[in-house]
């Protein structure tokens, strides 16, 4: 069994792990809901958070297809960029599957499992880390552009019509 | 408001029904008052007005299930039987059980098997 | 702490009411003087809400509408939760009430198969655990009325038949019994889990371990500690009619039941058991939809400062001509 | 493998807060909005004005504040019967925990809609109620100190009173009741914000939010009725403050000024040109929405009282209002008890299909969807659907139509007769079920977007779903704050969907009457969708 | 001590009280049982006895009688504890033809064969029916509560269904023995009532030409021991394993 074999067959141990260490950030209360709440509709948080971990997971497998992978992460940074952490928090969640893949593979060291292995892994888990960085500072960037627009379109048409009227008086 | 007060004066009605309900049937102090026949019972008249369903149960119990027909108690040793024994005293059905079955609102189904035998005439 | 103050509290109240019956045939204390306290401060107390909630008017007419509302003549309205008629409105609070139809609403959407076809499942689980607990709560306390009524109605003996229908034990286990002390236990035991435990008050906990007490007394009562059912009525029916006795056959169980019922009515007024009489009150469910149709006053309306167009013109008055609005001055 | 638990000691937590009642509250910037400014609480005459930040460690509040607030409640107490009963019934039961949009978004369990009224609840017990005084904090009662005002300010200011957990709550318990009696306390002490208070302050004076004078707004209906005839080269009409006309028309003045409002403004002048409805706007009374509504019930009433007193003025037999969301919870559930009764108007009529508007006989003012539908259904439009064939469109309900009038099918039918690709969101996130914009009940500002952002996720992520699933590129609505929130929030979570009110796809698909070619539709766009090669 | 240990205290607790008390109880009623003998039941049919009287319901009747089996108009309704049956249907597993001559038209008496393996008891899923120490196969009607999985299982068809309310229809009451209410299952119990009173079934007491016999087969001297060492006996479809304890002697 190579290491990529153990970890496909603990992927739903190592996924609820993941997704529970992550979830236990927030206040016990809403961790508990955002936990067991299946229904996508109504736990919009804990579904793309979820999602987005599957997706990074097979991602590292190369199992996933690029696309989800961009999408998934994308909607997990633009969850983590509107909460109340910080972005050291925000992009720590991938340095936890480190520490889970660490722990799930110690018990099998003797069937011959490379540390090698192992530590090609964690260099891709950095490159993620890095590509997550990015969105979630294109993120925050989103919000501010969004913020300026928001408030030219909520004036949009005075300034608009300004520009017009300031044009017929030839100004 | 108005509503509200109606509301609460039909709730009150509700309430206090069971009172007016008494008073209508002219029951409001009735208490079953039992003839008991002479001589002893299988068990105290204390224990058996608590618990007289259970001893019947437990005969029941033995008789059917473990084939016992005997009971043995301080009084004495009685056959099992709820038509034999217990009623061979409590001869009257209406008066003794019915009585304190109907005030306490219990409808025991023993009699829809077992018979109750003709109320002999008092000797 | 919160569930361990209540916890003692209960437990207290029963162990004293035990104590001093069993050691110091304190029966006249807890058997009659309590529950008359009781009833009489809780009947005073429950009048004096419904009055004080009376007292305050529902100013504005603002019911939460569930469904589309009546418009035009060829779109189908929803007649109970979107109400304009009376009877609308009856429905909506006698569904609220008898079946819990907000609850009931708590969908969960889950997504299936390939094509992703959403399916509405729910988790109804409060629904049916808070359905069931007061349906029995209901059963329960109409069985108990064959110790208020003599004689008693054939319809109670029915009822009290059908609900020891899986008779097997002399006396017979009620379903109603079985039932409500599962439901009591999940009512209590959802409690304890995290996010309803935040919410919940130690008052949460007081009720849930009081009716707990109650139907545990009450279970014991009738299976383990029998008391005398005939003393039992007696005894009641002595309390209803002012001619209070004590009597023999009723043990220290029946006075714990009694006591921990007592003190249940008594603390109704001031808790949120209020809710029996608020539900049909809740302004957002017993208002009809119809607030643009007829007028609903308020009757502490008073005159605000407005801003009248006369005041208005003369500000504005040179940008009204400039734009050749025209002008009423 | 290692327990999860043990592993979180290495990672930074929020702190848990084991009980909610002690009060902690940071004000983070992003997650509040900002206090009203000293000008427009003077001019608006609210109590105790200052300027002031939320953010501030000392709030200015007057010396008995306390007493201010603790009278206030009991007056509050004694006025509504909705407030006290809320206060008394909650049974905690939590079927409303998990229906709060700020919830979902954030986490924050005090968003819990029983957690936001047992804020006040707990002060209610403390000081109302026997239990609360014998008890105090077993019995859930908490003393009014700073700190619970401060938590009223910073969670009242993140309720958009959207009223959806009302709607799963066994006793009816409206969390927006609780919501405006809590900001109607925190008034009492001049606590207020600046996107509510200044709208107001601007509505009072000029007659809508933007403080925008008389002949700015003549000069946007010139360039509206510009922007028409270069489209379809004709001219519509758009009378303002003419006496004698059969209706008046409010609408919200975000229509005039706002993208993307601005294109179902167009609907409106255009459909209205079509059906030669005797009509007209006003100036003084151009502004339905009411940010009052956000504050205290006399703000309201006192902005309210325009629409009703412009009819009188201008005699017109009764009022048509745009799209809007609070103005309609407004104008539906209050004003006629506000400002009525209208025995000066007439029952309304359509003067075009003759259907008389029963369900407004009393406040005589008729949703524009319910007109237009109207008008759809006895086939009084020629409408074009394909020319928004480029719109694959999904209808949100706005909280505010959706639950407090029940107003579904109406602009579900004008969708459909205007659009040929038309894809409801999931069941439980639609209808009486809606999700907010989050931005609702004055918190649309734009320092608040962080906030705004969590609270629409549950939103966007229905869109999100229909937008995967159906390709849905065009959310229609009719609520001028979800006009204003959702481009924003879309933007953020499901770009690529953009917002329309329902009366642009109709001013798109309408086909006037000797109107010539049309190439764009009302944005300016081509009107086909471009190919994809 | 931590909230859960206090919890756990408490409840061991509340539970000692509850158990002592029920203990109490019981030593209050002071009840001596009687010791039960072990034996084991069995009855043979004679076919040559029972067919020498024509027309003979001598036993039929008496258990009905005796057992307030009651009559009902309609067959369907029927219920039945003993009753006969032609050869060919009781005993259609007999291939042996050249029986047929002797045997045809023989009425054959049948009632529940108290089984040493009862399929019945397997399937109760009250145990309202069980299997006693003596090879009775017993029925506590108190317990019995409609199911008919018993009747579906008995290859005998010895259970019958009380579809209707059986009290109108009893001719004659028999005070002594209770009767059975509507939805219960109801069938022979070898008059155990009367073997507990030292008496034998009353079927067997009342054949005028004492073609059944009855006794214990443990016993090596009671009549049906020797009557089956020295008869030849058949049972009723031997091979299903049920192991019947009714035998049909030539």
């Amino acid at each position: 069994m190579d290491l990529r074999e153990v970890l496909l067959e603990k992927r739903s141990d190592i996924l609820s792990m993941w997704s529970n260490m992550i979830m236990d950030q927030y206040p016990p209360d809403a961790a508990v809901f955002y936990k067991t709440e299946k229904d996508r509709f109504l736990n919009p948080l804990g579904y793309i958070v979820n999602e987005g971990l599957e997706s990074i997971y097979d991602w590292l497998l190369g199992e996933g297809k690029n696309e989800d992978f961009r999408y998934a992460t994308d909607r997990i940074m633009r969850v983590m960029a509107v909460q109340d952490i910080s972005p050291s928090k925000a992009i720590s969640l991938v340095f936890m599957l480190k520490k889970i893949l660490k722990e799930a593979v110690k018990g099998d060291s003797t069937k011959g499992i490379l540390d090698e292995e192992l530590n090609g892994l964690y260099e891709k888990i950095d490159e993620i880390a890095l590509v997550l960085f990015d969105m979630y500072m294109g993120c925050r960037e989103d919000i501010h552009r969004i913020r300026m627009g928001e408030m030219r379109k909520q004036n949009h048409r005075m300034m608009k019509n300004i520009d017009v009227l300031n044009k017929r008086k030839g100004l | 408001m108005l509503k509200i007060i109606a509301g609460l004066v039909c709730f009150l009605i509700i309430l206090f029904s069971p009172v007016g309900y008494n008073i209508i049937t002219g029951r409001t102090y009735y208490v079953p008052m039992l003839k008991v026949p002479q001589g002893d019972c299988v068990e105290s008249t204390v224990y058996m007005r608590k618990r007289h369903m259970e001893v019947l149960e437990r005969w029941r119990n033995a008789y059917v299930r473990d084939g016992i027909k005997r009971y043995i108690s301080i009084n004495g040793i009685y056959r099992i039987g709820l038509t034999g024994t217990c009623l061979k005293c409590h001869s009257n059905k209406a008066e003794f059980c019915d009585r304190c079955h109907d005030y306490g609102g219990i409808k025991p189904k023993c009699w829809d098997c077992h018979h109750i035998p003709e109320v002999k005439a008092e000797k | 702490m919160k569930i361990i103050l209540p916890f003692f509290a209960v437990s207290g109240i029963a162990a004293v009411i035990y104590i001093g019956v069993k050691v110091y045939n304190l029966q006249l204390v807890f058997g009659i003087i309590l529950p008359y306290l009781c009833f009489i401060l809780a009947l005073v107390g429950f009048i004096a809400r419904i009055i004080r909630w009376a007292a305050s008017p529902v100013p504005f007419h603002i019911p939460t509408v569930c469904g589309q509302q009546r418009s035009l003549p060829w779109i189908r309205s929803s007649k109970i939760d979107s109400p304009v008629t009376g009877l609308g409105v009856l429905f909506r609070v006698l569904g609220e009430v008898l079946f819990f139809r907000s609850l009931f609403r708590n969908d969960r959407a889950n997504l299936y198969g390939e094509q992703k076809r959403i399916i509405y499942s729910s988790d109804k689980l409060l629904w049916v655990g808070a359905l069931l607990f007061h349906w029995f709560l209901l059963v329960i306390i109409l069985r108990h009325l064959r110790l208020f009524l003599e004689p008693v109605p054939s319809w109670i003996i029915s009822l009290q038949g059908l609900d020891g229908i899986f008779e097997t034990t002399m006396p017979g286990v009620y379903i109603s019994n079985v039932f409500i002390s599962l439901s009591i236990l999940y009512l209590l035991f959802r409690r304890f889990r995290s996010r309803i435990r935040y919410i919940s008050l130690p008052a949460d906990y007081f009720i849930l371990f009081l009716l707990g007490g109650i139907i545990l007394s009450g279970i014991l009562m009738r299976h383990i500690y029998r008391i005398d059912i005939l003393d039992a009525k007696a005894f009641i029916m002595g309390l209803i009619y002012l001619k209070p006795m004590v009597h023999e056959g009723l043990g220290a169980m029946f006075y714990v039941h009694l006591g921990l019922v007592s003190i249940l009515t008594l603390y109704i007024p001031h808790s949120k058991l209020m809710h029996m009489a608020g539900v049909f009150l809740s302004p957002t469910r017993n208002l009809k939809n119809n607030s643009r149709m007829k007028r609903h006053i308020n009757p502490w309306d008073y005159p605000v400062k407005v801003h009248t167009y006369e005041e208005w013109e003369d500000e504005f008055k040179d940008a009204l001509k400039e734009a050749g609005i025209p002008l009423d001055r | 493998m290692e327990k999860p638990d043990e592993l979180k000691k290495d990672i930074d937590l929020i702190p848990k807060k084991e009980d909610w009642m002690d009060p902690e509250v940071e004000f983070k910037k992003g997650r509040y909005c900002y206090g009203a400014p000293l000008k427009h609480q003077q001019y608006l005459e609210l109590p105790n004005p200052r300027e002031w930040q939320p953010s501030d460690i000392d709030w200015r509040l007057p010396e008995n504040w306390k007493e201010i607030i603790l009278n206030g409640m009991a007056d509050l107490l004694k006025k509504n019967r909705s407030f006290r009963l809320f206060m008394d019934i909650c049974v905690r039961c939590g079927a409303c925990a998990d229906k709060c949009h700020f919830f979902l978004g954030s986490g924050d369990p005090k968003n819990m809609p029983v957690l936001r009224a047992e804020l006040l609840r707990s002060v209610y017990r403390r000081y109302f109620t026997l239990q609360g005084r014998l008890f105090g904090r077993l019995a859930g009662a908490r003393e009014l100190t700073i700190d619970v005002l401060k938590e009223w300010f910073y969670y009242f200011y993140q309720c958009t009173e959207c009223r959806r957990c009302s709607v799963y709550c066994p006793y009816g318990i409206d969390t927006c009741e609780i919501t405006m009696i809590g900001r109607e306390l925190l008034n009492l002490v001049g606590c207020n914000i600046q996107w509510v208070v200044e709208p107001a302050s601007n509505c009072f004076r000029t007659g809508n939010h933007l403080g925008v004078p008389p002949h700015a707004f003549k000069e946007t209906f010139d360039f509206a009725i510009d922007e028409i005839k270069d489209l379809t080269g004709i001219k519509v009409e758009a009378p303002i403050n003419r006496k004698g006309a059969e209706v008046l028309f409010v609408a919200p003045s975000a229509d005039y000024f706002a993208s993307p409002h601005w294109f179902t403004f167009l609907g409106y002048l255009m459909l209205f040109h079509e059906i030669g409805l005797d009509y007209t706007w006003s100036v003084y009374a151009s502004e339905g929405g009411n940010f009052g509504l956000f504050h205290s019930m006399e703000l309201a009433k006192r902005l309210n009282a325009k629409i009703y007193a412009e009819a009188k003025r201008l005699k017109v037999k009764w009022i048509l209002g745009g799209e809007c969301g609070h103005m309609w919870r407004t104008i539906h559930q209050y004003m006629d008890t506000f400002n009525g009764p209208a025995d000066f108007l007439e029952v309304p009529v359509s003067p075009i299909t003759g259907t008389r508007f029963d369900n407004a006989k009393s406040t005589k003012m008729v949703h524009i969807t319910e007109f237009t539908a109207d008008l759809i259904y006895n086939n009084m439009l020629n409408l074009d659907k394909t020319r928004n064939d480029k719109w694959r469109v999904t209808f949100h309900d706005s909280c505010n139509p959706a639950r407090s009038i029940g107003l579904f099918e109406e602009p579900r039918f004008i969708i459909k007769n205007t659009c040929n690709h038309f894809f409801e969101m999931p069941e439980n996130t639609i209808k009486e079920m809606t999700f907010c914009c989050g931005s609702g009940a004055g918190l649309g500002a734009d320092e608040n977007l962080e906030m705004r952002l969590r609270g629409g996720l549950p939103r966007a992520n229905a869109v999100d779903y229909v937008r995967k699933r159906y390709g849905v590129n065009m959310l229609a609505c009719m609520c001028a704050i979800d006009k204003a929130a959702l481009p924003a929030l879309l933007e953020y979570w499901v770009p690529g969907v953009e917002v329309c009110g329902v009366h642009e796809l109709v001013g798109n698909a309408l086909v006037m009457k000797g109107e010539k070619q049309r190439d764009t539709n009302l944005r300016g766009e081509p009107i086909m969708a471009e190919e994809k090669g | 001590m931590n909230r859960r240990d206090f919890l756990k205290f408490a409840g061991v607790l509340a539970f000692g009280v509850a158990a002592h008390q029920t203990v109490n109880i019981i030593s209050q009623s002071r009840a001596k049982e009687e010791k039960k003998s072990t034996k084991t039941w069995a009855m043979a049919v004679s076919f040559s006895a029972c067919a020498r009287r024509e027309g003979c319901k001598d036993c039929i009747d008496i258990c009905h009688l005796i057992h307030n089996v009651p009559e009902f108009d309609n067959p369907k309704d029927g219920l039945r504890w003993i009753w006969q049956s032609p050869y060919e249907v009781v005993f259609s597993d007999q291939t042996n033809l050249f029986n047929k001559g002797m045997l045809k038209n023989l009425s054959v008496l049948c009632l529940c064969n108290h089984c040493d393996n009862p399929p019945c008891v397997k399937v109760c899923p009250t145990k309202a029916t069980w299997k006693r120490e003596d090879g009775i196969v017993m029925m506590d009607y108190h317990r019995c509560i409609g199911c008919r999985y018993c009747m579906a299982a008995c290859p005998y068809g010895a259970r019958s269904f009380n579809w209707r309310d059986p009290r109108p229809f009893l001719k004659k009451i028999n005070t002594d023995y209770p009767n059975r209410i509507k939805g219960i299952v109801e069938k022979c119990s070898f008059c155990e009532e009367r073997l507990s009173q030292g008496l034998i079934p009353a079927c067997v007491d009342t054949c005028p030409e004492k073609a059944l016999i009855f006794g214990d087969l443990n016993d090596p001297e009671s009549d049906i021991s020797r009557a089956l060492r020295a008869r030849f006996s058949i049972q009723r479809r031997p091979y299903l394993g049920t192991g019947p304890r009714v035998f049909y002697i030539f």
